[in-house]
C-alpha cells in the first residue's frame, strides 16, 4: 500500500481543476492558460511515473500485481453504485504514455496555435481530455470508465469542432460523435447486461469483481440465444463501443474527418491516446472475452470475432491511405489500420503485444502526427502532399524526426519499435491455432504501411517545392518551425526509438511486466522456433513496400502539383475506388442515413397527421369551455363582487383611520395586547 | 454571591433606566453598555461563561458601535436641544408599560415555579462547539444565512440612493 | 504544616523542583499561611499587583526602548540626559506627566472625558490575565481565553470613542471615527487569522493552545504553529492587523499629527494623557502576547536542549522582539492613506484570512500525506490563490501616475 | 442563594424600561435601544431558566441566547440602517414625524 495508489485520483483531478479554472478564465490570459494547462499536466505526468516506478518495484510474487480503492458513490434502492480506481501495470503504463505524450503535445500546442484567438478553451478542453483520459485508464469500475470514455468523446467532439466556423469541422464534429455514439450504446447494453448478471461494475473487488473468477464462470456456464456464452455476448457488446472509439471497420469513417480539428488534437486525441482507448478497453476486459467454457484451451467466439474485426481494418484502412494526398488524412488511416493490428493482437491472444504495439504507436504516431503539423504550419497551412515536396532542405529537425517516425511506423527492423511491436503481433498471429487468415492479412498491411509511408515521405519532403511553382504570387517559402515544437518532436522520436528495446524477443521485458513475469534476457530466444523466420519474413515486405515506393516516387519525383500519381496512371480504376475510400460514406449515405430520413419522415408524418389532430380536437373543446366561462366571469360573479367591493372599501375608510403611521401607537398596542395577554394567563388559570 | 447579585442587579437597572431617561443620545448608549456589561457579569455569575464573553464581545464592540454611528450620521439627533424629549403621549406609553410590567411581576411572584438546583449545568466551551456543530448545526446555518442576509441588506439600505446604480 | 517546616522547605520547594514553577509555588508558600477565605482574595490581588508591576515596568522599558531605538535609526542619539544614557528618562516623563496641568476644555462633557482612558486601560489590564507567561503561569485559565481576549479587546473602540466624543473637537470626533473604523475592520482579519489556529487546536483556552504546540518535529523544528503553511499565513494575517488593532505606525492615521492634530488625543493633557499612552502601550503588549501564544509556542523553547531555561524568560523574550518588530517598523514605514488602509484590510488581508481558513481545512485532511509535500501543497494553494486573486481584483485599480495642477 | 424569582423579577423590570423608552421617546433610535434592553432581559430569562431548571437538553438556554444575541446584532444593523435610510429622507429621526409609508 504505497502512497501513489490510495492517491491515484489526484492524477486525473489535476487536469480536471485545471480546466475547471480555465473554463472560468477570460480569453486573454493566455500565457495563465497554458502555464496552468502544462503545470497540472506535468504534475500528473510526474505522479504517473512515480505510479508507474511503485508497479516496478511492487512484490510479484505470482501472477499480476493489483492495487485497487474502491468507494461508494450513490445509493439506488437498497444497492450501492461503487466505483474505484485501479493500479496494476496495464494501468501504469497507460497512466504513463498518455501524460507522457500528452504533456509533449501540450507543449506543442503553444506553439502549434499561437495565433489562435480561443488559446484559452483550448487548453481549457485539453486539460478536461487529459483529466478523462487518465480517469478512464485508472478506473476500476467499468462505470467510471464508461464516464471518462463519454468526457473523452465529448472533448473529442468539441476539439474535432474547435474551428467550428468551419462547416467542415462542425460536420466533422457531428459526425465524430454520431458514429461513436452507435458504438457506444452497445457499450451501454453490455453494460447493463454485465451489472444484471454480476451485480457489480467494478472490475476487481477482493474475489467479487466482474472480471474475477466467480463472476466470470457464472457467466460462462449460462447460455443466452443460440448457445452463446452470456459473457461472450457482453463482451461483443462491450467489443462494439471499442469498435467505434478506436474507428474499427465498419465504424472507421468518423476518424479521417476528425483532421479537421487542429493538429495536436489529431495527435493527442485521434492518434496516440483516446482512440487507443478502444484497445485499451478490450485488454482491460480481456478477461471476459477470453473467458470460455473449456478452460484456457479454447478460443472463445469474442476473441475471433475481436480478431477478424482488427485484419480486416487493418488491410482495409491501409489500402485507402495508399491513394490519399492529404497528409494528415493518410495518417489517419494508417491510426486506423495500426489499431485494427492492435485488436487482432488482443484477438489472437496476444495481450502483451497488443497493449505494447498501442505504445508504440502512440510516441510514433503522435511524432507523426506533429511532424505533419510542424510540416503543415510551415507550408503556411497547406495539407495536400501534392503541393509540398522538397521539404528536407527547409525543415531539417522535422524531417529528421518524420523520417524516425516513418520508419517505426512502416517497421524497419531492428532500430525502431514498429518493427518489434509488430513483429511480436505477427508472431502472436501465426500462433493463432483457429486460422492463418489474420496473420496474412497483417502481412499484407505491413507491406501495404511500408509502401504508402515511402510514398507520403517522397511527396513531401523529396523533389523540388511544387506550391512556388503553382503560385508565383504567393512566393512563401517554407520555414522550420519553432523549438517549442520540434522540441517535442525530438524526445517523442527518442521515445520512438527506445520503446522497441523494452519488448524484443531477447528480452520481452515489457510483456512480462504486463503479465506479472519477471523477465530474463536471453539472446538465445531470438533463434528459437519461428521467431527468427517471421522476422525475416516481415522484413522482406517492409523492404518490398519501402522499394515499390521507392521506385515509385522517390526516384522520379512528382515536378508539378497536378501531375497523376503513378499508380494512377496504371490503374484508374482501383486507384480511384481507393481515393473514393472504397465509397463507404457514399453506401452510408443511401442506405444508413437515408433510411434514418426516411424514418423521421413517417414519424413527422404521423406527427402531423395524427397526434396534431387529436390536440386540435382537444384545443376546440377547451376554446368552448373558456368561452363559457368567460360569460359567467363578466356576467355573474363580476356583478356581485363589485358591489361587495364598493361596501368594503367604505368600512375599510373607517378602519384605516387606526393605521396613523405612528409606529409607537402600533408598539403601544402590542404592549396592551401583552399585558392582557399575560392577565389572561396568570388569572385564566394558565399557570 | 449575594452581594454580587444585588451590585449587579442596581448597575442593570440604574443603566436601563438611565438609558431611557438622558437627554443626550451618547451618553444613553453608554448606560445601555453598562446595563449590557452587567448583563454579561449576570452571565458569568449565572455559570454561563461562553454567553457572557459573547454578549461583551457582540454587544460592547459591535452594537454600540453600530448605535454611534448611527447617532453621528444623523447629526442633528445627536443634541436632543429643541423640542421634548419624549412624544406628546408618553404618559400612555409609560403607563402602557407600566402594566405590562405590573403584570410579569405578578404572574412571576404569583407563581409556583420550584426554586431550582443550586448546581449548575456544566457548560464547556467545547460541549458548546460540539453542540453547535452537530445538533444545532441548522440553526447555526440558518443564522450565518441570516447575519448574511442582514449585512447585505443593511449595506444596501444604508448607501446611498444614487450610488445604488 | 507548621512555620519552620515551612521555612524548611521553602528552599526545596523554591529550587529543586521543576525551576519553571517555582513562582507558582512561592505564590502558594505565601497564601498558605493566610486563613481560608482570604486566601482566594490575596492569591488574586498578588497576581494582579504582580501583573501591574510587570507590564508597568515594562512599559518603562518599552518607552525608554522605542525613544532610545527610533533615535537609533533615524540617526540621532535619543534621550541622553537623565541618568547615565538616558535610562531614567521614563522616570522623568512620569514625572512630567503627573505634575502637569489637566486641561479639560470647556464645551467637553466633563464625565465622558474622565471616563475614556479608564475605559480604554481597564480592559487591556483585563487581557492580560488570561495569557500563559510560563508553565503554570497563567493567571485565569479560562476555557473560553481566545474569546475573553477579544471581548474584552473590544471595549477599546467604545473607549477610543468616548475620547473622539467627548472634546467636542471636530479633530478628535474624526481621529476617533477613522480609528473604529479601522479597528473594526481590523479585527476582522484578526479574529479570522486566530481561527485557524482555534480550528486546528481545537481549543479556546490559550494554555491549552500552547500546550498543542510543545515537542519538536524530528527533533529539531518545535512543533510552532507558524511553521505550518496555515500558521505562517495566519501569523503574517495577524501581525498586520495587530499594527493596525494597536493603532502603530504604519496604521497610526487615527493619530496622525501632520493630518488631524492627534486626532482623539487631541483634548487630552497631563496624566489622561500618560494614561492613554499606557493603555496603547499594554494593548500592544497584550497583542504581542496572543500573537506569541497563539503562533510562536508561547513559552515554549525554540530548540530542544534549551529547556532549562525557565519558560517565562522565552516568553518576555519573545515579547521584547516584537516590541523590536513595532520600533522597527514604525522607524521605517511612512503612513498609509485612509482609503488604501480601508482597502488594504477588506480586498488583501481578509481573503487571505478566508483562504487561509480552507487551507487550513485541508491541511487537516491530508494528515497522512508524507509531511514536506503536505506543506509544499498546502503553502502552493495558498500563495497561488492568493497571488491570482489580488492580480484580478487589483488590476483595474492601479496607481496612475501623479498629476500636480498647480505645480510644474 | 438568590432565587430564580430574583431574576425573573430583574428580567421583568429591565423589560419594562425597554417597553417603557420604546413606547415613549420620540427618537427612533432611542426606541431601538429600548428594543435592545427588551431582547437581553428575555436573554437574562433563558439563562437563568437555564440555570436553575436545565431540562433534559442541557445546553438549550445557553444555544437559545447566542443564537438570540446573533440575531439581535442582525437587527441591530438592519434597524440602524433604517434608521439612516429615513434621516437622509426626512432629515429628523423623529418617529412621529415618520408617518407615511410613501417617500
Amino acid at each position: 500500500m504505497s502512497w501513489i495508489s490510495s492517491n491515484l485520483w489526484l492524477i486525473p483531478v489535476l487536469p480536471l481543476l485545471a480546466s475547471a479554472v480555465l473554463a472560468v478564465t477570460k480569453q486573454p490570459h493566455r500565457r495563465f492558460a497554458a502555464a496552468l494547462a502544462i503545470g497540472s499536466m506535468a504534475l500528473a505526468c510526474l505522479l504517473s511515473w512515480d505510479a508507474f516506478l511503485t508497479t516496478l518495484h511492487a512484490p510479484a510474487h505470482g501472477g499480476i500485481w493489483r492495487d485497487f480503492h474502491n468507494f461508494r458513490w450513490f445509493q439506488m434502492g437498497d444497492q450501492w453504485l461503487w466505483l474505484g480506481w485501479l493500479l496494476d501495470p496495464l494501468t501504469a503504463v497507460m497512466l504513463v504514455m498518455v501524460s507522457t505524450v500528452g504533456l509533449l503535445i501540450f507543449i506543442y500546442s503553444v506553439g502549434y496555435m499561437e495565433q489562435d484567438a480561443n488559446f484559452t478553451r483550448f487548453f481549457c478542453f485539453l486539460a478536461l481530455f487529459g483529466s478523462a483520459m487518465l480517469g478512464l485508464v485508472m478506473a476500476n469500475s467499468l462505470l467510471l470508465l464508461f464516464i471518462c470514455w463519454e468526457l473523452v468523446g465529448l472533448t473529442s467532439y468539441l476539439l474535432i469542432g474547435f474551428w467550428y466556423h468551419k462547416p467542415s469541422a462542425a460536420a466533422a464534429a457531428t459526425k465524430a460523435f454520431i458514429t461513436t455514439r452507435i458504438g457506444d450504446v452497445c457499450f451501454f447494453l453490455g453494460i447493463l447486461w454485465l451489472y444484471g448478471q454480476s451485480g457489480t461494475l467494478l472490475f476487481y473487488d477482493h474475489g467479487r469483481g466482474c472480471l474475477e473468477a466467480t463472476a466470470l464462470t457464472s457467466m460462462v456456464t449460462q447460455t443466452t440465444i443460440s448457445g452463446m456464452a452470456i459473457s461472450t455476448a457482453i463482451g461483443l457488446l462491450i467489443f462494439c463501443g471499442a469498435v467505434g472509439k478506436s474507428g474499427q471497420v465498419p465504424l472507421h469513417v468518423w476518424l479521417p474527418d476528425a483532421m479537421e480539428g487542429p493538429t495536436p488534437v489529431s495527435a493527442l486525441i485521434h492518434a496516440a491516446t483516446m482512440v487507443a482507448a478502444g484497445v485499451f478497453l478490450v485488454a482491460r476486459v480481456f478477461p471476459l472475452l477470453n473467458a470460455s467454457s473449456g478452460g484456457g484451451a479454447e478460443v472463445s467466439g469474442a476473441l475471433t470475432v475481436v480478431a477478424w474485426v482488427g485484419s480486416i481494418t487493418a488491410v482495409f484502412a491501409a489500402c485507402i491511405a495508399v491513394a490519399q494526398t492529404d497528409i494528415k488524412r493518410i495518417l489517419a488511416y494508417s491510426t486506423v489500420s495500426q489499431l485494427g493490428y492492435m485488436m487482432l493482437a488482443l484477438g489472437v491472444g496476444g495481450y502483451a503485444a497488443g497493449v505494447f504495439h498501442l505504445i508504440t504507436h502512440a510516441f510514433f504516431k503522435a511524432l507523426l502526427f506533429l511532424g505533419a503539423g510542424s510540416v503543415i504550419h510551415g507550408c503556411h497551412e497547406e495539407q495536400d502532399i501534392r503541393r509540398m515536396g522538397g521539404l528536407r532542405k527547409y525543415m531539417p529537425a522535422t524531417f529528421a524526426t518524420y523520417a524516425i517516425g516513418m520508419m517505426a511506423l512502416a517497421g524497419v527492423p531492428v532500430f525502431f519499435s514498429g518493427f518489434w511491436s509488430k513483429d511480436d503481433i505477427l508472431h502472436s498471429a501465426f500462433a493463432w491455432p483457429v486460422s492463418k487468415g489474420p496473420f496474412f492479412l497483417g502481412l499484407i498491411g505491413a507491406f501495404l504501411t511500408a509502401f504508402y509511408m515511402t510514398r507520403q515521405v517522397c511527396y513531401v519532403f523529396y523533389g523540388d517545392y511544387r506550391s512556388a511553382h503553382g503560385n508565383k504570387r504567393q512566393n512563401k517559402m517554407p520555414h522550420e518551425s519553432p523549438a517549442v515544437m520540434t522540441t517535442p518532436l525530438k524526445i517523442l522520436a527518442a521515445g520512438a526509438i527506445l520503446l522497441g528495446l523494452l519488448g524484443t524477443p531477447a528480452w520481452p521485458w515489457f510483456q512480462d511486466f504486463l503479465t506479472g513475469q519477471h523477465a530474463t534476457f536471453r539472446f538465445g530466444q531470438l533463434f528459437e522456433g519461428e521467431v527468427l523466420g517471421l522476422m525475416l519474413l516481415s522484413t522482406l515486405m517492409v523492404a518490398g513496400g519501402i522499394g515499390l515506393g521507392w521506385w515509385l516516387y522517390g526516384l522520379k519525383p512528382a515536378t508539378k502539383a497536378e501531375a497523376a500519381d503513378p499508380l494512377e496512371r496504371v490503374q484508374p480504376a482501383v486507384f480511384g475506388l481507393l481515393r473514393e475510400k472504397f465509397r463507404v460514406d457514399e453506401i452510408y449515405a443511401a442506405t444508413v442515413i437515408k433510411g434514418t430520413f426516411r424514418l423521421g419522415e413517417i414519424c413527422s408524418w404521423f406527427e402531423r397527421t395524427v397526434c396534431e389532430g387529436c390536440i386540435r380536437v382537444v384545443t376546440y373543446v377547451a376554446l368552448g369551455f373558456s368561452w363559457l366561462n368567460r360569460f359567467a366571469d363578466e356576467y355573474v360573479v363580476n356583478l356581485g363582487f363589485d358591489t361587495s367591493c364598493r361596501n368594503l372599501r367604505q368600512s375599510a375608510g373607517l378602519l384605516s383611520s387606526l393605521q396613523d403611521g405612528q409606529v409607537q401607537n402600533y408598539l403601544r398596542v402590542i404592549g396592551v395586547a401583552m399585558a392582557i395577554l399575560v392577565l389572561l394567563l396568570v388569572w385564566g388559570g394558565g399557570l | 454571591m449575594q452581594a454580587a447579585f444585588f451590585i449587579i442587579a442596581a448597575l442593570i437597572v440604574i443603566g436601563g433606566l438611565a438609558a431611557m431617561l438622558v437627554r443626550k443620545l451618547v451618553h444613553a448608549v453608554l448606560w445601555l453598555m453598562v446595563t449590557l456589561a452587567s448583563l454579561a457579569a449576570l452571565f458569568l455569575l449565572l455559570g454561563a461563561q461562553f454567553v457572557g464573553f459573547a454578549q461583551i464581545l457582540v454587544y460592547v464592540g459591535a452594537v454600540a458601535i453600530l448605535i454611534v454611528f448611527a447617532i453621528l450620521l444623523t447629526r442633528n439627533s445627536e443634541w436632543a436641544k429643541a423640542g421634548r424629549l419624549a412624544s406628546p403621549s408618553w404618559l400612555v406609553g409609560v403607563g402602557i408599560a407600566g402594566l405590562a410590567t405590573g403584570c410579569l411581576i405578578a404572574s412571576i411572584l404569583a407563581s409556583s415555579i420550584p426554586p431550582g438546583v443550586p448546581v449548575p449545568p456544566a457548560a464547556s466551551v467545547a460541549d458548546i462547539g460540539q453542540k453547535l456543530m452537530t445538533e444545532y448545526v441548522l440553526p447555526l446555518e440558518a443564522v450565518g444565512l441570516l447575519l448574511t442576509a442582514a449585512m447585505i441588506g443593511a449595506v444596501i439600505i444604508a448607501m446611498p440612493e444614487d450610488k445604488r446604480g | 504544616m507548621t512555620f519552620m517546616a515551612m521555612i524548611t522547605c521553602l528552599p526545596h520547594m523554591l529550587l529543586l523542583a521543576n525551576p519553571d514553577e517555582w513562582l507558582v509555588r512561592l505564590k502558594q508558600t505565601i497564601v498558605h499561611w493566610l486563613p481560608g477565605p482570604w486566601q482566594f482574595v490575596i492569591s488574586s490581588l498578588i497576581t494582579i499587583a504582580v501583573l501591574i508591576a510587570v507590564f508597568g515596568a515594562l512599559f518603562a522599558v518599552a518607552t525608554l526602548i522605542e525613544r532610545k531605538g527610533l533615535g537609533r535609526i533615524q540617526n540621532r542619539p535619543g534621550p541622553n540626559r537623565v541618568g547615565p544614557y538616558g535610562v531614567l528618562q521614563p522616570m522623568a516623563d512620569a514625572v512630567k506627566m503627573l505634575i502637569k496641568e489637566d486641561v479639560v476644555p470647556r464645551a467637553a462633557d466633563r464625565v465622558v472625558h474622565f471616563l475614556a482612558p479608564l475605559v480604554l486601560v481597564a480592559p487591556v489590564m483585563l487581557a492580560f490575565s488570561v495569557i500563559p507567561y510560563g508553565q503554570g503561569l497563567v493567571p485565569i485559565n479560562l476555557d473560553a481565553g481566545v474569546l475573553f481576549f477579544f471581548a474584552v479587546g473590544a471595549a477599546s473602540e467604545l473607549a477610543v470613542f468616548m475620547a473622539g466624543w467627548s472634546g467636542h473637537n471636530k479633530y478628535s470626533l474624526l481621529g476617533a471615527m477613522r480609528a473604529i473604523a479601522q479597528m473594526i475592520s481590523y479585527e476582522i482579519p484578526l479574529v479570522l487569522s486566530t481561527v485557524t489556529v482555534v480550528m486546528m487546536v481545537g481549543s479556546l483556552s490559550l494554555v491549552q493552545i500552547v500546550a498543542a504546540q510543545g515537542g519538536y518535529w524530528w527533533g529539531v523544528i518545535p512543533r510552532w504553529n507558524i511553521f505550518a503553511p496555515w500558521g505562517l499565513a495566519g501569523f503574517v494575517v495577524f501581525m498586520i492587523a495587530a499594527i493596525a488593532e494597536s493603532n502603530r505606525s504604519p496604521f497610526d492615521l487615527p493619530e496622525g499629527e501632520s493630518e488631524i492634530i492627534a486626532g482623539f488625543l487631541t483634548e487630552y493633557s497631563g496624566f489622561k494623557y500618560a494614561v492613554f499612552f499606557m493603555g496603547e502601550y499594554f494593548g500592544m503588549f497584550a497583542i504581542s502576547g496572543l500573537a506569541i501564544t497563539l503562533f510562536l509556542g508561547g513559552w515554549h523553547a525554540p530548540l530542544p536542549y534549551l529547556g532549562w531555561v525557565p519558560s517565562f524568560l522565552w516568553f518576555f523574550g519573545k515579547l521584547f522582539i516584537f516590541l523590536f518588530v513595532f520600533i522597527w517598523l514604525r522607524g521605517t514605514l511612512p503612513r498609509l492613506r485612509m482609503d488604501q488602509l480601508m482597502n488594504y484590510a477588506w480586498k488583501c488581508l481578509l481573503p487571505l484570512a478566508l483562504i487561509n481558513i480552507g487551507v487550513a481545512v485541508i491541511w487537516r485532511f491530508t494528515a497522512g500525506w508524507p509531511g514536506p509535500l503536505r506543506w509544499l501543497v498546502c503553502a502552493l494553494l495558498i500563495v497561488l490563490a492568493f497571488v491570482w486573486l489580488e492580480k484580478t481584483w487589483m488590476k483595474s485599480r492601479e496607481l496612475k501616475p501623479r498629476t500636480y495642477h498647480y505645480a510644474s | 442563594m438568590i432565587p430564580l424569582k430574583a431574576y425573573l423579577v430583574l428580567s421583568a423590570l429591565l423589560f419594562g424600561i425597554g417597553l417603557a423608552g420604546a413606547l415613549s421617546r420620540r427618537n427612533a433610535i432611542m426606541v431601538l435601544i429600548g428594543i435592545e434592553l427588551m431582547l437581553n432581559a428575555a436573554n437574562l430569562n433563558f439563562i437563568a431558566f437555564w440555570r436553575f431548571h436545565p431540562g433534559t437538553e442541557p445546553l438549550a438556554g445557553v444555544m437559545f441566547v447566542l443564537f438570540s444575541i446573533a440575531i439581535a446584532a442582525g437587527e441591530a444593523a438592519v434597524g440602524l440602517a433604517l434608521i439612516i435610510a429615513i434621516y437622509r429622507h426626512y432629515k429628523t429621526t423623529n418617529l412621529d414625524r415618520m408617518d407615511s409609508l410613501k417617500g
